[in-house]
């Protein structure tokens, strides 16, 4: 019999006996997959709106209207001034402040142009952007209406722009996110069973029972991974089908392109992991290292902010970061359509992490001081 | 009697004295993990102040000219001297695009009709085409944000501009240039302040009960608050320090102003990360093994707290089952006392709600680990 | 006199199938006494101690250490006992000294208040005061651990295993440290498997799978040996034994040091002549067979095999 | 498998291991017959856990030579964990995997095949009295056969030499002579058995004594020839007349 089937039999005995375990790393993150996908929306509905209109006309009242019916806007207060208007953004009752000049309507019909202000609280940046956008485009509506108004039959001039989204029309968040968080489930759970698991044995002294044996490192290190490699495979398999049950989302693409890259991307993933484990003396540090690293990759895997965003350097490091290809590859395969070219470069970058992390931590796993 | 009660509150202040003094070595000792306690926040903090951003610049995109004529040129012209933009010159027929898209080559496409020029001095007026790759749909309608600006802007400058025109003049109030650190670093400070905290404490007590040296304790007038505390204080301490790095490399590194009381702040942060850390130690509390406890402080809080904490994703959006689950993760209101302490100058009157439910949190769970405190070996 | 440790009917089982660890035992200690638990591995000793030390709440029965019930008045008893438990429960990471004024403080006492307890082992302790607990010797760590447990000069003390693992020689040195102890009045519980540690002892309890076989002084117990013991050499141990068995009329015979040891009815005369002949006509040659007193070792072998007759 | 015709299980000579200024094994010379119970005694601290992490290739000697099973310590580490088999008092097997499992793993660690591994494995449990608990964790096993299992578990693919590192403490009197048997048995088969022991009687029963002082071999010998040199009977007054001068006790 060689030996690989035989160390993999213990490593699945023990992950089956340690039920806390087990359901720690498996039931917790489902459950969390089912719930928190409900927090992606970054679709704002009541955006507090507080205006101060001074022109108080016809005009002013029906931009004014026009802004609150969008479904967007929730009026919160008419200010009396633009000081009393700021006080409510300071409180955080309010997020924009609208603020029409006197002689709004006068200046529109006279001058032919006409400014408004607005005041966005830009301490979260995502809904600053996405509100003044909002208002910015009910304005030009409005506009548009207002020169219809005055130049009945006039066609608006101008360039107008129309603008449509690719592979993801309706603008869905949960189509576009929900892969990608799933890949960051993984790569915790993956992380953190391969890395603390050599420590383990290295704290409780059963690794000198090991060493003593004339096991060889690599059947060792595999034997480490592939259980929670596969147990990582579960855990994305019930993340595909909790997305489909409860959020409808159907990867559009291949989805054994989706296994397959994903099935590397964890070889990658593990060997950082055993890597981690091979350099800690305890499941302590091996834990914050771990967690120092799965925190930067994440962040700075383009998910949550764009890496288009970031400083040039920054998307240099981004490309040594597994999670910024898994993070592409998901969105090339489940919303691309993508085939195996499309995503190779990935594919070929994961695989190259996933070499050298393995044979570090082979190199590095020491039977003999 | 009162000398009595006298002696023994001054024996337990001696205790509490050696325990922390203990914890400190216990701490001071494993260099490895010392290291990374003190690196890990302030590295954290500053690489995502540097890095993380909302911003859009020069972003690829492809201007599919059909027209070519000098309303196009100009046009284009226009968007390169943006420094939101770098046009990319290879013009692609309109059937390549898509697969422009999916190399990830552009984020963007701009399509001019043939007839530009002829149509706006006909009739005054044309349609171009944005196409923006939706996958990431917060870039994307920023994109069509900063395009749209540009081609109003070219058209009115151009004075092919309609009469009556409302322009919006927009200002953005606390952080004008609309940077990236303001936004997140007191969202990752929440964040990782939070994870830190409860990864410290949560494996401290649970692993005096694997090494077998809590059964030594329990079998001592030690008494449990005394054990709490001197676990606590330790990693109290050195969070502090932490913090003070925070700060410290986020107004000179990140250029990131505290605009408010810096010892509002402070005090504020020491009771935020005595919630967390008391958190820690009820995890540590009610489990049996160190796996098991980092398992649940690391699994069970990680995406929660980057998801819930607001700075993600807006609280308002989540459905009300949800938002019940945000106002119970202390980061949460954390994010929100750093944010306009900092950034807004806000004062204690605005912030004592938010005070008020942290301390509530921290009452409630140090009351739970003085109740879930096993004084005895047997399983519960 | 009250008793320093009293428990009546002391039961513990552990898990849903509720295997019992330790079944209805009761023991009386008198104050001042050197008490010892002798059994192997498994047989209930720790069960025992952490219920006195009021660590685990009995099933069944009560107990009393100095007067004070263990389960309700458990807040005294952390107050006025010792405990150093089986496996080396001190920080690994802390010197010697700083675990011993810890401990100290912990007790609301300092390593000078009490010296004169220590002081016998904190001689051999003092040239390694700096050194990490982890990084001493199997013997040092005992030591330790004892002076830890010593330092707020409990009224009773418990030693769980506090031997094993530890060399012959240092063994000794421990055991003589607990006699001197004993000078000062403190009472000390204290379990081994090593029966030879078993005569250092005032009294001893034997106990196997949960349940007490014999209380008394060491010397009552081997006095009370129902059967003849000798001991018998004929070349190697192996061939001795393998004779030894083919004889009828012997009760048990088994391997102990040098000596295998035959255990003969205590009515059987004549017994020595016919061992050695018998061995003789099995081929042994250098035949030694000589009348042997018996030890706690002896004794525990009677009792187990006698059990599983 | 053996390559070489050397007649010792194991050979050292002036074998040392340092750490830093620390000598924790200074020069030590010795050998092993094949086939022999070599008991290796010493205080807690001499230098015994030290010396057997090198001859089992789990820590490379600072100088000296050796040879375990005919390979060299420094070089052929892996064919020495090959031929050897290895037990301590704790650690040797796996508490959450049941008897069956144990034995199944470590079996197939040494690449036994399948069908030899079963009829063994049956024949084993059978010999232990081990058949109601096959199944159970070996976590829930008394000390005694935990040992029993552990030492069967280490010779179960017949290696050239068999280190046992205090296999004996903590167990009751019966099953320790009863362990002994079996080493008895393994010896017999030709199995070069090295023994690390607390218990001194257990001495007695070994071909050959070693005791270690202070990282040096201090006496070795049968058990009558030391009693004799030291004029005493016992082996608890041997070990107690070179131990006592020991001046590490700390290390």
């Amino acid at each position: 019999m060689s030996v690989l089937p035989v160390l993999l039999r213990k490593e699945f005995l023990q992950i089956f006996r340690n039920k806390a375990i087990l359901m720690i790393s498996v039931a917790m993150p489902v459950l969390q997959f089912i719930v928190l996908p409900m927090a992606v929306n970054y679709e704002f509905k009541n955006i507090n709106l507080a205006v101060v209109d001074h022109d108080r006309s016809d005009l002013s009242r029906r931009l004014i209207d026009r802004i609150t019916g969008s479904g967007y806007f929730r009026l919160v207060d008419h200010a009396a001034s633009y000081a009393q208007a700021y006080a409510l953004i300071e409180s955080d009752e309010a997020d924009i402040i609208l603020q029409v000049p006197s002689g709004f309507e006068q200046r529109l019909v006279r001058e032919g142009m006409e400014e408004v202000f607005v005041a966005v609280n830009a301490i979260n940046g995502m809904k600053a952007g996405v509100g003044s956008a909002y208002l910015t485009s009910i304005i030009a509506g409005y506009n548009r209406s207002v020169v219809e108004d005055l130049m009945p039959g006039a066609a608006p001039a101008g360039i107008a722009v129309t603008s449509s989204g690719l592979f993801n029309p309706e603008r869905n968040y949960k189509i576009s996110l929900l892969p990608s968080i799933l890949a960051i489930m993984i790569t915790i759970v993956g992380g953190m069973l391969s890395a603390l698991n050599i420590v383990k044995e290295k704290e409780t002294g059963t690794i000198e029972q090991i060493n003593v044996t004339p096991i060889r490192k690599r059947d060792f290190i595999l034997a480490k991974s592939i259980p929670f490699w596969i147990l990582a495979n579960v855990v994305f398999t019930i993340g595909l089908l909790v997305i489909y049950l409860f959020y409808g989302v159907v990867p559009q693409g291949s989805l054994l392109l989706l296994y397959g890259f994903v099935g590397v991307y964890l070889l990658a993933v593990m060997g950082f992991g055993l890597l981690v484990s091979t350099y800690c003396t305890s499941q302590q540090q091996a834990m914050f290292v771990n967690f120092f690293f799965i925190m930067i990759f994440i962040f700075m895997g383009g998910l949550f902010t764009s890496l288009n965003s970031m400083p040039v350097w920054a998307q240099y490091v981004a490309r040594f970061n597994p999670l910024t290809h898994v993070n592409e590859v998901m969105q090339l395969v489940t919303l691309k359509e993508s085939t195996l070219r499309d995503i190779l470069p990935n594919l070929l970058a994961v695989a190259a992490m996933a070499v050298v992390l393995n044979v570090w931590a082979v190199l590095n796993y020491r039977k003999t001081s | 009697m009162a000398t009595q009660g006298k002696k023994k509150r001054s024996a337990h202040l001696s205790h509490l004295l050696s325990f922390v003094r203990k914890e400190f070595r216990h701490m001071l000792r494993d260099r490895k993990t010392l290291l990374i306690l003190f690196g890990m926040p302030v590295v954290q903090v500053l690489l995502f102040g540097f890095v993380l951003s909302n911003e859009v610049k020069e972003t690829r995109i492809i201007v599919v000219d059909q027209a070519k004529d000098a309303v196009s040129q100009a046009l284009i012209e226009k968007i390169e001297a943006s420094s939101y933009f770098t046009v990319l010159t290879d013009s692609l027929p309109p059937t390549g695009i898509t697969d422009a898209f999916r190399s990830g080559r552009i984020k963007a496409a701009l399509v001019l009709p043939v007839d530009l020029q002829r149509d706006l001095l006909h009739d005054g007026r044309n349609t171009v085409q944005i196409l923006t790759d939706a996958t990431d749909i917060n870039l994307a309608q920023t994109i069509e944000g900063y395009l749209t600006a540009i081609i109003t802007d070219f058209s009115l400058a151009d004075g092919m501009a309609a009469p009556y025109v409302i322009a919006p003049e927009t200002r953005m109030l606390y952080n004008p240039e609309l940077r990236g650190a303001p936004n997140f670093v007191p969202g990752v400070m929440a964040m990782v302040l939070l994870l830190v905290c409860v990864m410290m404490t949560a494996v401290a007590i649970v692993r005096e009960k694997e090494t077998g040296t809590m059964e030594v304790l329990l079998v001592s007038p030690m008494r449990p608050v005394m054990v709490i505390l001197a676990k606590a204080i330790p990693y109290l301490i050195l969070s502090f320090i932490n913090l003070l790095a925070i700060l410290l490399l986020s107004t000179t590194a990140l250029d990131l102003p505290i605009k408010g009381c810096l010892p509002l702040l402070l005090a504020e942060s020491t009771l935020f990360i005595t919630t967390c850390l008391t958190l820690g130690i009820l995890i540590s509390i009610v489990t049996a093994s160190q796996q098991t406890a980092m398992f649940i402080a690391l699994i069970g809080l990680l995406l929660p707290t980057m998801m819930l904490s607001g700075f993600m994703f807006p609280i308002e959006n989540m459905p009300m089952a949800l938002q019940a689950l945000a106002y119970a993760t202390p980061s949460r209101w954390y994010y929100v006392i750093v944010k306009d302490i900092m950034i807004k100058g806000a004062g204690i009157s605005a912030l004592w709600q938010e005070t008020a439910v942290l301390a509530g949190m921290t009452l409630l769970l140090f009351a739970l680990c003085l109740k879930m405190f096993n004084i005895r070996l047997d399983e519960r | 006199m009250e008793l320093a440790i009293e428990a009546t009917d002391l039961s513990k089982w552990y898990g849903k199938e509720k295997t019992l660890a330790v079944d209805h035992v009761s023991l009386a200690v008198k104050p001042g006494e050197l008490f010892g638990l002798i059994g192997p591995d498994g047989a209930g000793k720790t069960s025992i101690f952490r219920m006195l030390t009021t660590l685990l709440l009995p099933n069944t029965g009560t107990a009393r250490v100095n007067g004070f019930d263990v389960v309700k008045d458990y807040v005294e008893i952390r107050d006025r006992v010792g405990y150093m438990p089986g496996r080396f429960s001190l920080y690994q990471d802390l010197t010697v000294e700083e675990n011993l004024s810890f401990f100290a403080t912990v007790f609301n006492t300092t390593i000078e208040e009490n010296h004169h307890l220590i002081k016998d082992i904190y001689v051999q302790l003092e040239p390694f005061k700096k050194r990490y607990a982890g990084k001493l010797s199997g013997g040092m760590k005992q030591k330790l651990a004892l002076c830890c447990a010593l330092i707020h000069r409990p009224e009773v003390l418990f030693l769980d295993e506090p031997t094993t693992g530890v060399d012959p020689v240092s063994r000794k040195d421990f055991w003589e440290m607990l006699a001197r102890l004993k000078e000062h009045g403190i009472t000390i519980l204290v379990a081994t498997p090593y029966m030879d540690e078993a005569t250092r002892c005032d009294r001893i309890a034997l106990i196997q799978e949960g349940r007490i076989l014999q209380v008394d002084t060491p010397a009552a117990i081997t006095a009370a040996y129902p059967d003849r013991l000798f001991q018998v050499k004929g070349g190697s141990m192996s061939a001795t034994l393998r004779a030894l068995n083919k004889l009828d009329g012997i009760i048990r015979c088994y391997g102990s040091g040098e000596f295998a040891h035959v255990a003969v009815p205590a009515t059987a005369t004549d017994m020595e002549q016919r061992i050695k002949d018998h061995l003789l006509a099995q081929g042994l040659t250098d035949v030694v067979v000589r009348p042997a007193i018996p030890t706690i070792e002896d004794v525990f072998i009677k009792f187990t095999q006698e059990k599983k007759a | 498998m053996s390559t070489t015709a050397t007649p010792h299980s194991i050979v050292a000579e002036g074998l040392t291991k340092r750490f830093g200024d620390f000598v924790a094994v200074d020069a030590v010379s010795f050998h092993v017959n094949k086939g022999e119970i070599f008991g290796f005694l010493g205080a807690n601290g001499a230098g015994k856990t030290t010396a057997i992490r090198m001859l089992c290739g789990l820590s490379i000697p600072t100088s000296g030579k050796g040879t375990v099973a005919g390979f060299d310590v420094y070089t052929q580490t892996e064919r020495i964990k090959r031929n050897i088999g290895y037990m301590s008092q704790k650690f040797s097997l796996y508490e959450d995997l049941s008897v069956t499992e144990n034995i199944e793993f470590f079996a197939g660690i040494y690449g036994l095949s399948r069908d030899r591994i079963r009829t063994k494995r049956e024949e084993l449990i059978a010999k232990l009295g081990l058949v109601q608990e096959a199944d159970k964790l070996v976590g829930a096993l008394p000390l005694g056969w935990k040992q029993k299992l552990a030492f069967s578990v280490a010779v179960f693919h017949q290696p050239q030499i068999v280190f046992l590192d205090e296999p004996t403490g903590g167990v009751d009197p019966v099953t320790r002579r009863q362990f002994w048997d079996l080493i008895y048995e393994a010896a017999d088969v030709g199995i070069t058995v090295f023994v690390t022991t607390h218990y001194l009687d257990e001495a007695e029963y070994c071909d050959r004594v070693s005791i270690m002082v202070d990282g040096r071999i201090a006496a070795l010998d049968t058990p009558t020839e030391l009693k004799k040199q030291f004029g005493t009977g016992t082996m608890d007054s041997v070990f107690y007349e070179l131990a006592r001068g020991a001046k590490r006790g700390g290390a």
